[in-house]
């Protein structure tokens, strides 16, 4: 059944526990809306929008509450009626003070007028697809949040065949896209196809990994008979979800260095993304929620449907609060285990668009290790699908050698984190390529500027 | 005028701090004796060479500069080669082509290259410091390869065995190695910037 | 909340280097165990002072040069014990001590401890006492069984011993090296640890089979004799001496068993695999630098 | 057959750096492999070329006119030129290489081994046929040393070691220990 092809490297974590989903898979998402939201205004990769509403203004569920500023920009909309309580600087994620805006809550969800949905996704103008994508602010939910409409954008010379639906879901704990692919798998269908007719591609391919079966039959269902649409199921090894690893499995093709998918004529979507497209194109309706996993040490863990803006601590709460004492509550983080960000002692951060997910650590799950010295064991060069040689990197990086990190293609990692798991003596080598990565790219926009 | 000669034998020491003359100090120092009899003539050699330079003062360009280094040293090479094979036929056995190879050792083009860009009273200190220096640390090369190899001093039997494959060259890279570091970490040197400008 | 901040990932692997250690004494156990059973006490002793003398070593380098005693990551007592299971049940106690601090403090602490050294430091403590002592590391005690007192091992006459002989191991040669059933017990555990890959252990002894077969000898009685098997399952895949990629294991094995075999036919020691092992070990990083894997996204090899 | 056994001797067994000990200054200088490798080719063609113009020189000009003494002067004087006319010709052959010798060949006249080996071949009599594979193999396992500390030079190029260690003490106990390990060649030639 499962693909038999693979890409070099990888890592399997938690697989002795089914990859820490067992908690959240089976069970269906629970809608739950909160008191209040705070959406930040720069939520998807590029400028943050500039807010167009005041403190005491009422909003209406779906209005547009902020601009697009610059050529990723991206419009934002309120995610739920009522009235504006704050515009000002938020605690968020990885900023201490991102600009956001606060709405309290009235419950009535009353749409706002002059959405113009397209219908059918078959018989919608195709000229129309892509602007209405951009007017629902929608961006990648996979994580990358990156603006789908620039993503569509298809420069003249360059042109795309193949669009793979990302549903692998190989990060750790995360459930959220399974039970998505379970429950809405029509909608999903629907967005890849608006995605194909708006692109004018022939070819749609979904792709799964083999430890959610469930979901490929529930997918499978759908995509019968629709034209140009198949689903293909993949080994479950981490990091096949990797944009970079998933072209390489599912066409075959590799991404040349410093290059996008686009060059070599694929263009990848998370099946979130594919499903707010869905929404954006039938019903004419913005990005107001997504469906977010939260699990580890609560007492409930599951899957919620919540309103972009949605507060960390009120996400626990909806889940029965966490489940062991508070001093022994070791790391809180956004995101699965292998790429998500920690918790800075305080769990009232808002949700983005492209977080996926809140996970509990206890303090024994969450040891700090203290680096040993590196035994050269090659586990880490075997487990890099960039095939990549972190340990080498790791001297250079740590000597601040930004020539020869950059020689040694250190700009080619994607931040998997796949041999910081698999090294022996707990070195802390994605960290260092992610802080070498981002001190070159500094380098060469400064450079440039 | 002193303090470079002092500089020569402890903080500048040829041999172990700033790594000349390498080759004759691991294949000789087998037996004391040795040692110090191929510090002397190094010595000698180092000496003669480095006044007889210093004296023919600048050539032209630098290749020429190291060309008349090799002929001058070579030149005493020799006549120390003859003088040990004429007086110390057993010594010259021991010692074998190692004596006339003081012709290139990289102690001697160094200090010759030296000698020249400083005046002769300079000169002189500096060569004399780096003879004595390296005659020294020969024979404490010497003295500590032979204890472990076997277990003598001089000649004089101390210690009842002693590692064989400490004469073999491997001991004698293992054993130099060992000194210098330790040499090093006594005489309180970082690592080798530090021997650029010496 | 007191929360942690440390960055991505946040799962880790349960494979610790004192797992991997623990994992190689675990392999080891059943070669000391038929050691001692065939040579009785004295192995026993010679192991223990060697794994002592090694790990005290190590302490004392470590708390010498100021660095934090990493002991407990049982790397030292790996080395002891290999160590000592490659001397001859005859050799005197202080030997083993002699090549224990050789192994940890020259060959390992110098470079900088674990990790550091280019050279695997009980194989270089081994030929550092063959070179230095030979008569105890080739006059072999007899098995408790047999009665002859120092027969010559199988390399010294092949045709003496039966292969059943060879392979149970009771035939005189050094404690951990003569009994293979438990070399290969200790392969098996290894593989299915994941502690080590088969590259290395198979290549070298398929290797040693052919160049040996090439060379005159029966090539099964040459794998089984001296301390090839021994060799090639536990010092020949120390990490840290041994090239990163597989292709590079592969090169690895094949090399050292082509010097095995021309060293026991041409060379002076009867045992050519210290040597050979050794030799590769020097050969490791020019193996490394030329079996660079290729970088997704790029046509040719990263530059060197 | 002696004659292949005496180029194996002389490459691997006698190796002119692990166990005649000449040239080990100039072996553990820190340098890249590439760099070594062509280094160690100068060395290894200056010195297979000096050591057949000094066994010309010394058996046909020095020993009939008992002026063996004059040996050394007379070697080093073929060493410079040979390594002038090396570098002129490198120079117009492969500049490339030439940058990666700091533009001088000088140096490579100045090597301990060169010398050594000439003088070797005139102090054994050697006939012109091993002075020349002597030469040439001596040259070759300069060349193979270099590489191969070249080679452990850069591996150890992150290890942690003790400050009074770095530098010339690691490369002489590194190369004591590939010594230690050509010890497996003894024997064979």
């Amino acid at each position: 059944m499962s693909n038999s092809i693979t890409f070099r490297g990888g890592v399997h974590p938690l697989h002795g526990v089914h990859e820490g989903k067992a908690a959240t898979c089976g069970q269906a998402v629970i809608d739950y809306t909160a008191e209040t939201v705070t959406i930040q205004m720069g939520m998807h990769l590029g400028a943050p929008s500039t807010p167009t509403v005041q403190v005491g203004d009422h909003v209406k569920l779906g209005q547009q509450i902020a601009d697009p500023v610059g050529f990723l920009g991206l419009p934002v909309h309120a995610s739920v009626s009522g009235e504006v309580i704050a515009v000002g600087p938020v605690q968020t994620i990885l900023n201490p003070a991102a600009m956001a805006v606060t709405i309290k809550n009235d419950f009535k969800d009353e749409w706002v007028d002059g959405l113009e949905p397209l219908g059918d996704v078959e018989t919608a103008p195709v000229e129309k697809i892509i602007p209405a994508i951009k007017n629902a602010g929608i961006c990648g939910m996979g994580g990358a949040s990156f603006p789908t409409h620039v993503k569509f954008a298809v420069k003249e010379g360059q042109y795309c065949d193949t669009i793979v639906l990302n549903g692998a879901e190989c990060e750790t704990h995360l459930t959220c896209d399974h039970r998505l692919m379970l429950e809405q798998s029509k909608r999903i269908v629907d967005g890849l196809r608006a995605a194909m007719r708006a692109l004018d591609v022939k070819k749609g391919i979904i792709a799964i990994e083999d430890n959610k079966p469930d979901a490929i039959e529930a997918m499978r269902r759908a995509a019968a008979g629709r034209e140009g649409v198949e689903v293909m199921p993949l080994m479950t090894k981490y990091p096949q979800g990797g944009e970079k690893q998933l072209i390489q499995v599912v066409t075959g093709r590799e991404v040349p260095t410093k290059k996008l998918p686009l060059d070599v004529h694929v263009i990848v979507l998370n099946v979130g993304t594919a499903k707010a497209i869905a929404d954006a194109v039938i019903e004419g309706k913005p990005v107001i929620s997504r469906v977010t996993t939260v699990t580890g040490h609560v007492n409930r863990p599951s899957n919620l449907r919540v309103r972009i803006g949605t507060m960390a601590d009120d996400l626990i709460a909806a889940c029965g609060g966490i489940s062991i004492p508070e001093d022994q509550v070791g790391k809180i983080v956004m995101g699965g285990a292998m790429t998500g960000f920690p918790f800075p002692n305080t769990t009232h951060i808002p949700l983005a668009k492209g977080n996926n997910g809140v996970v509990v650590y206890s303090e024994a799950e969450a040891v700090d290790y203290e680096e040993d010295p590196c035994i050269r064991c090659g586990r880490c060069v075997e487990a890099c699908p960039i095939g990549l040689n972190p340990f080498k990197l790791k001297y250079f990086c740590d000597a601040g050698d930004m020539k020869r990190a950059g020689e040694w293609c250190v700009m080619d990692c994607v931040v998997c984190g796949s041999c910081s798991y698999i090294c022996p003596a707990h070195r802390r080598l994605t960290a260092s390529f992610k802080a070498m990565k981002d001190k070159i790219a500094a380098e060469a926009r400064k450079g440039k500027g | 005028m002193d303090n470079r000669f002092v500089k020569g034998l402890l903080r500048d020491n040829p041999l172990l701090c700033l790594a000349l003359g390498v080759c004759p100090a691991l294949a000789v120092t087998t037996y004391a004796v040795n040692g110090l009899a191929l510090g002397v003539i190094t010595c000698c050699v180092l000496v003669c060479a480095t006044l007889v330079s210093c004296l023919l003062g600048k050539v032209s360009s630098e290749k020429g500069q190291l060309a008349l280094y090799m002929m001058v040293s070579a030149a005493f090479a020799a006549v120390a080669d003859l003088i040990v094979k004429a007086n110390f036929p057993e010594l010259s056995a021991a010692l074998g082509i190692f004596v006339p190879l003081t012709a290139v050792s990289s102690l001697v083009l160094s200090r010759a290259a030296f000698a020249v860009d400083n005046t002769p009273g300079e000169a002189v200190a500096d060569v004399l410091g780096m003879g004595i220096g390296y005659l020294c640390a020969m024979t404490v090369v010497g003295v500590v390869r032979e204890l472990l190899a076997h277990g003598s001093v001089f000649g004089a039997a101390i210690l009842p065995g002693g590692i064989p494959s400490i004469a073999l060259p491997a001991g004698g890279f293992l054993v130099l190695g060992v000194l210098m570091g330790v040499f090093k970490a006594i005489v309180g040197k970082k690592d080798e910037e530090e021997d650029a400008q010496a | 909340m007191k929360l942690h901040l440390t960055p991505a990932p946040h799962v880790h692997s349960p494979q610790t280097t004192r797992a991997l250690m623990g994992n190689v004494l675990l392999a080891l156990a059943p070669c000391a165990v038929a050691g001692v059973v065939i040579f009785g006490a004295p192995a026993l002793v010679l192991m223990a002072v060697s794994v002592l003398s090694a790990v005290a070593g190590e302490a004392c380098w470590q708390r010498l040069t100021g660095q934090k005693v990493r002991v407990n990551d049982l790397s030292a007592a790996v080395t002891g014990l290999i160590l000592g299971m490659n001397l001859s049940p005859r050799a005197p106690w202080w030997l083993a001590v002699v090549g224990g601090l050789f192994a940890v403090v020259l060959v390992k602490g110098l470079f900088g401890g674990l990790g550091d050294n280019f050279l695997n430091p009980a194989l270089a403590a081994r030929a550092f006492l063959l070179v230095s002592w030979p008569r105890y590391l080739t006059t072999w005690a007899a098995p408790l069984a047999a009665d002859a007192v120092s027969g010559a091992t199988p390399l010294a006459n092949p045709s003496g011993y039966t292969l059943g002989q060879l392979f149970l191991g009771n035939i005189p040669g050094s404690i951990g090296e003569v009994c293979k059933a438990a070399v290969l017990v200790g392969f098996v555990i290894l593989l299915c640890t994941k502690t080590i890959t088969w590259h290395i252990p198979v290549s070298l002894t398929l290797s040693t089979l052919v160049f040996c077969g090439l060379l005159g000898y029966n090539p099964i009685a040459a794998v089984l004799s001296g301390g090839v098997l021994f060799a090639s399952v536990f010092m020949a895949t120390d990490y840290v001496t041994c090239p990163m990629s597989t292709k590079g294991q592969l090169v690895y094995g094949v090399g050292a068993g082509l010097l095995i075999a021309l060293i026991r036919k041409f060379g002076l020691y009867p045992e050519g695999v210290t040597f050979a092992i050794l030799l590769m070990n020097v050969a490791t990083p020019l193996i490394d630098r030329y079996t660079k894997r290729r970088v997704y996204g790029y046509e040719k090899e990263a530059k060197a | 057959m002696n004659i292949l056994l005496f180029m194996i001797g002389c490459v691997f067994t006698h190796n002119i750096v692990f166990d005649r000990l000449l040239g080990v200054g100039d072996a553990g200088k820190d340098r890249r492999v590439e760099v070594a490798a062509v280094y160690g080719l100068a060395v290894c063609a200056v010195m297979t070329l000096t050591a057949v113009c000094a066994w010309a020189a010394d058996s046909l000009l020095l020993t009939p006119m008992k002026l063996d003494f004059l040996r050394v002067p007379a070697f080093t004087l073929i060493a410079i030129l040979i390594s002038l006319l090396g570098q002129v010709c490198l120079g117009k052959v492969k500049p490339a290489w030439l940058e990666q010798l700091e533009g001088c060949a000088l140096p490579v006249a100045a090597n301990v081994a060169v010398l050594g080996v000439a003088l070797m071949n005139a102090e054994a009599g050697y006939s012109f046929a091993y002075a020349l594979l002597n030469g040439l193999c001596s040259g070759a396992g300069f060349l193979l040393a270099v590489v191969l500390m070249a080679g452990v030079r850069e591996k150890l190029e992150f290890s942690r070691i003790p400050a009074p260690f770095k530098g010339m003490p690691i490369t002489l106990i590194s190369a004591g220990l590939i010594a230690l390990a050509f010890i497996g060649f003894k024997g064979m030639a």
